[in-house]
């Protein structure tokens, strides 16, 4: 029997629950539909902001041999920009099945609302919030992901102004995930996504003497950060009832289906494009396919959350 | 220790490339195929792409057009430099009679290549443009490496008066090249392509675009669907056709 | 001129900056001697409690390819039986020229003083307050070193009992990490420790279909934990005077001399003793001179600090 | 997929050793030494160091003490187990007549040294001690691979009636062996460590202690300045002598 990968995402239905996570191969139509062409079941644009942002200098992003650290500071052309190239995406899209998931941030509540009420236009299938990155905070003061409060009001504001799927993405540094979680639930998320960078680190050079980053500190991503996002995602999905695109360190199928098992219900890709490009979609989807197979699980519903036991 | 993201080198020499930029020659090999690219960061500054040169020591020619190629081309002997890479996928060694076509800075893509090809018995022919005699870039080096130059310059001042793709084009139209290898500003690979449509001589273009990650993840190097660090440098002419910028 | 690589660590003279990191290796004077004549500077045993604590069942601690996993659950003999044999490893101290810390915990700040009290008759060079202990969460609530209040507490309560070197162990995990640092060091704190384990994470077995660790989550340590660590460093050194261990993920001479630029005065190694065991300590104190040769440094106090620009 | 932490066996056959224990065949091979091991979890219960009886297939041998050793004997085939390992220093592969000495569940971790001696060509005596007759383990497997047997139980209802020194006595005393290897209860291990003092026949002893990670990190299994784990289990009586733990 086939085994049927399909999954129901707030209302959306993907082809299979791998996604494009935000700010990997950035925004623009040609990256994001060559990404859902090689197999990913949703893809998510670069977060955007109303008005434009250069973002940090380099050095802005680096492997550092157990994944990326990261202080991109944002950079995006502004909503304006954005819905146009987004509204290609979303057309070109229509043909592979997956989803646009259209990633926004704001510095205010009113801000997210502004920029999501600019984005919405393009008809991306979902909009995430990113209220979790690690790499403005000097600018911005602490993220919104970290306070209950604050992630609900920023919640709310997009809430009034939108009424599509609503996913809020989190961060691994939340002393209070659970709380977080439950605040932008009832502030009217249909979603979460689990997790943006940990940290922040930092890189010092030998040589320079300094922080390598620009912004001195970066978010870290990839396999440094799986454990993390795991327990991130298996405590969250005890705790909430809406689904959760599990991210954090993923690049094979044991690592999506663990992110299953933890009780995701769609799983993020980000770093693990990293030297494969786009060709790990396929290749994380064979590899959970074969498992499944081999186990005689028939579909992702069958496993989803079993290691809460 | 293995730990460091960035090897640093130090400027053995320096020599300048005419008035518009300089070539730093470092202390030390780096393994690399030609048409790689390097990220270089001078601490403080930023952190930019650039093309080897030379591989053995290791070589980099800069053209000043903004704050770090400034600072880069101010370098001095001694003077340190931050060096990770090379990524990117270069040009294929091959064909016994190869055009080398540059213009600005990407003439510094073509060297190793030229380098490569020599090594291997081939025939070299090296088109380079630039708007007057002293703007042109290395073309000393292809010399020292036995390549024949084709040279030309907006003002006549040195080679024939006119683009490089006039002086590429007696070997175009005679067919003399096998394999077709250009670098340089956007509308002069897109007039060699328009030139050679229709001919079966494979042609590889090497493509700039400004980068973050130089390793296939943040998407800044977009050009089309492709990612100029991931997928290229250098692009067999077909795949990014359709992708480059038209003149504005 | 041969480079003098002694370091003073709140008034304790070690022979280099390397200190084996609590819990690694157990709490015997066999091997802690052993890691003392193999090039550690300073040795720390495992967090002893006033009663004796089994721990969790296995599994408890796991290498997952960038550093390790644990959830001990702080199993320890109890400060009686651990004083006999601190005070067995001090004196075989002695010749090694290497350093004695006790860490020490407890569940209420008075815990924490009753174990000190008991463990101090040893004589160890130093005392380490271990508040950021993650594994024992569900038992004891949230760590003391997430809160600055808690820390605190616990510090003062020690202070009143003990007037030796005292150092405190801080969390990567305390979004608050430069407020809990300036006040346990307003309550007597002579130096830190930075940092413990990161997380905590989880690791899902996919045939078992549930956590690996008994615990379910554990505390991250090694590559992975890096650099956060050297960002913990890099932050607490700004802010306060007193001197840092900076412990997280070093495995190298490069990692060593990172924490040292990024402002700490000794450097803690556990997990780095995977594979090679203690002669990760000669490795280490051997490129970390091979560096300062090359560079013209004649001591690390030339370069503490200095990626603080 | 490369990141799962165990590996999962089926267990293909049980057959029982005694009165005592089981011995599990599992479904596949496992490369490793003779005397290294292997932790094994039973997800639920506990995970324990067992040392690898067999490699090709993968064997373990267990001796029923507490909980994890009761439920792992218990498994019945099809039932799965999750391994990690090998690890730690096995047996030299070396003698050309070896006299191997096992006591309890020890045992396993001297059938794959016979094994890879025997392949050598190898001499191999083994002496292996129980209580009686019904707790003696694993001689079918040292008579399969052809090994001489000397069997001692305390009760002689089976082989010479005393200890499993008694049963080695003979070989020792007319200097037969180039090599011993032993496993088993620490007592017996130093009463063959004393009885051997001044020999020049080397000794290898392979120890147990109790285990959290098996990888040379917790110090749980600690013997002096040793580490179980990592240093052995197998060492050379010069290094554990003074450290072996004395009759009660
Ligand atoms: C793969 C690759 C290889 C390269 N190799 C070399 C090399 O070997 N030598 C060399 O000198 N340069 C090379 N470049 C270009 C070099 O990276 C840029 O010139 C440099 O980033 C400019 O930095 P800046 O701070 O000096 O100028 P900026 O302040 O960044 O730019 C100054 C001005 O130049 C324009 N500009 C910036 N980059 C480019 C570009 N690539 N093409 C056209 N205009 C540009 C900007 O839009 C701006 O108007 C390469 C680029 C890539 C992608
Ligand atoms: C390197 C190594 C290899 C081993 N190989 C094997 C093997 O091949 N087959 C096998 O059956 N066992 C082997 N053991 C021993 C095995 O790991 C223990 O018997 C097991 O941990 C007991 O677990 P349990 O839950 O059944 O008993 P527990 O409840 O842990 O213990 C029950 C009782 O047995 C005692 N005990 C526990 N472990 C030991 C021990 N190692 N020696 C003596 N007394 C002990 C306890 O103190 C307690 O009194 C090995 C141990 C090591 C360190
Ligand atoms: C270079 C880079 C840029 C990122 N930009 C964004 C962003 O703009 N918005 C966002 O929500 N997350 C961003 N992230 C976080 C990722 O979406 C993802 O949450 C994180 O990297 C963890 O997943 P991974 O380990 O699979 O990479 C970025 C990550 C990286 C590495
Ligand atoms: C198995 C294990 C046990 C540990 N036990 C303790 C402990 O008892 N007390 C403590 O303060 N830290 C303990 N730690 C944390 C280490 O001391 C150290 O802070 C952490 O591992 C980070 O350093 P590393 O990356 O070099 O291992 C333990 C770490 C490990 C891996
Ligand atoms: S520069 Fe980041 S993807 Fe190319
Ligand atoms: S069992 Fe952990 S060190 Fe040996």
């Amino acid at each position: 029997m086939a085994i049927d990968m399909r999954v129901d995402l707030a209302g959306v239905s993907l082809p299979n629950p791998l996604v494009l996570a935000s700010g990997i191969w950035g925004s623009v139509a040609g990256t994001l539909v060559r990404a859902a062409s090689n197999g990913a079941g949703a893809v998510t644009s670069k977060s955007c902001s109303l008005a434009p942002r250069i973002g940090h200098p380099n050095p802005t992003v680096l492997h550092w041999g157990h994944g990326f650290i990261n202080a991109v500071g944002l950079s995006n052309p502004g909503a304006h920009v954005q819905r146009q190239e987004l509204a290609r995406a979303h057309e070109e899209l229509a043909p592979t099945g997956a989803a646009l998931i259209a990633s926004v941030f704001g510095d205010t509540p009113q801000g997210f609302a502004d920029a999501v009420h600019v984005i919405a236009e393009a008809e991306p299938e979902l909009v995430e919030l990113n209220i979790s990155c690690p790499n403005v905070e000097s600018e911005f003061g602490r993220p919104f992901a970290l306070d209950p409060d604050a992630a609900a009001r920023a919640t709310e504001a997009v809430r009034a102004v939108y009424a599509g799927p609503l996913l809020v993405k989190l961060s691994p540094n939340a002393p209070e995930l659970v709380a977080v979680a439950r605040a932008v639930v009832a502030a009217g998320a249909d979603g979460l996504t689990a997790v943006n960078t940990l940290g922040p680190g930092m890189l010092i050079d030998l040589e320079a003497r300094r922080p390598i980053l620009s912004n001195r500190v970066g978010g870290i991503s990839g396999p440094a950060l799986r454990p993390v996002a795991v327990r991130c995602v298996f405590e969250l999905a005890g705790a909430v009832a809406v689904p959760i695109i599990g991210t954090g360190g993923v690049s094979s199928g044991h690592d999506a289906l663990e992110m299953i098992m933890a009780g995701a219900t769609a799983v993020g890709i980000g770093s693990g494009l990293y030297c494969e490009g786009d060709g790990i979609f396929r290749r994380v989807l064979e590899e959970m396919e074969q498992w499944m197979e081999q186990e005689a699980v028939d579909s992702l519903d069958e496993i989803r959350g079993c290691a809460h036991g | 220790m293995g730990e460091a993201i960035y090897r640093t080198y130090r400027v053995v020499a320096r020599r300048s490339e005419g008035s518009v930029g300089a070539t730093l020659i470092l202390d030390g090999p780096l393994q690399a195929e030609p048409g790689q690219f390097v990220m270089v960061w001078l601490p403080g500054i930023e952190e930019r792409p650039l093309a080897v040169m030379d591989d053995d020591p290791l070589a980099l020619t800069v053209r000043v057009v903004g704050p770090f190629t400034r600072a880069l081309a101010a370098c001095a002997p001694g003077d340190r430099l931050w060096v990770r890479g090379p990524y990117g996928r270069g040009f294929p060694v091959r064909g016994e009679q190869a055009l080398l076509v540059g213009g600005g800075s990407g003439v510094a893509s073509l060297t190793l290549l030229a380098k490569r090809l020599m090594q291997e018995n081939g025939h070299v022919r090296v088109a380079l443009g630039a708007r007057s005699s002293d703007q042109l870039m290395l073309p000393w080096r292809f010399r020292e490496l036995g390549c024949e130059l084709l040279l030309a310059t907006d003002d006549g001042s040195e080679g024939l008066r006119g683009t490089v793709l006039d002086a590429a084009e007696p070997s175009l139209s005679a067919g003399w090249a096998d394999v077709v290898c250009a670098c340089g500003p956007e509308v002069m690979l897109l007039a060699l392509a328009r030139r050679m449509e229709g001919s079966d001589v494979p042609l590889y273009l090497s493509l700039e675009r400004s980068m973050k990650c130089g390793l296939g993840i943040c998407g800044n190097c977009y050009c089309g669907n492709r990612l100029v660090c991931l997928d290229g440098p250098v692009f067999p002419v077909q795949e990014v056709l359709c992708l480059l910028e038209p003149p504005p």
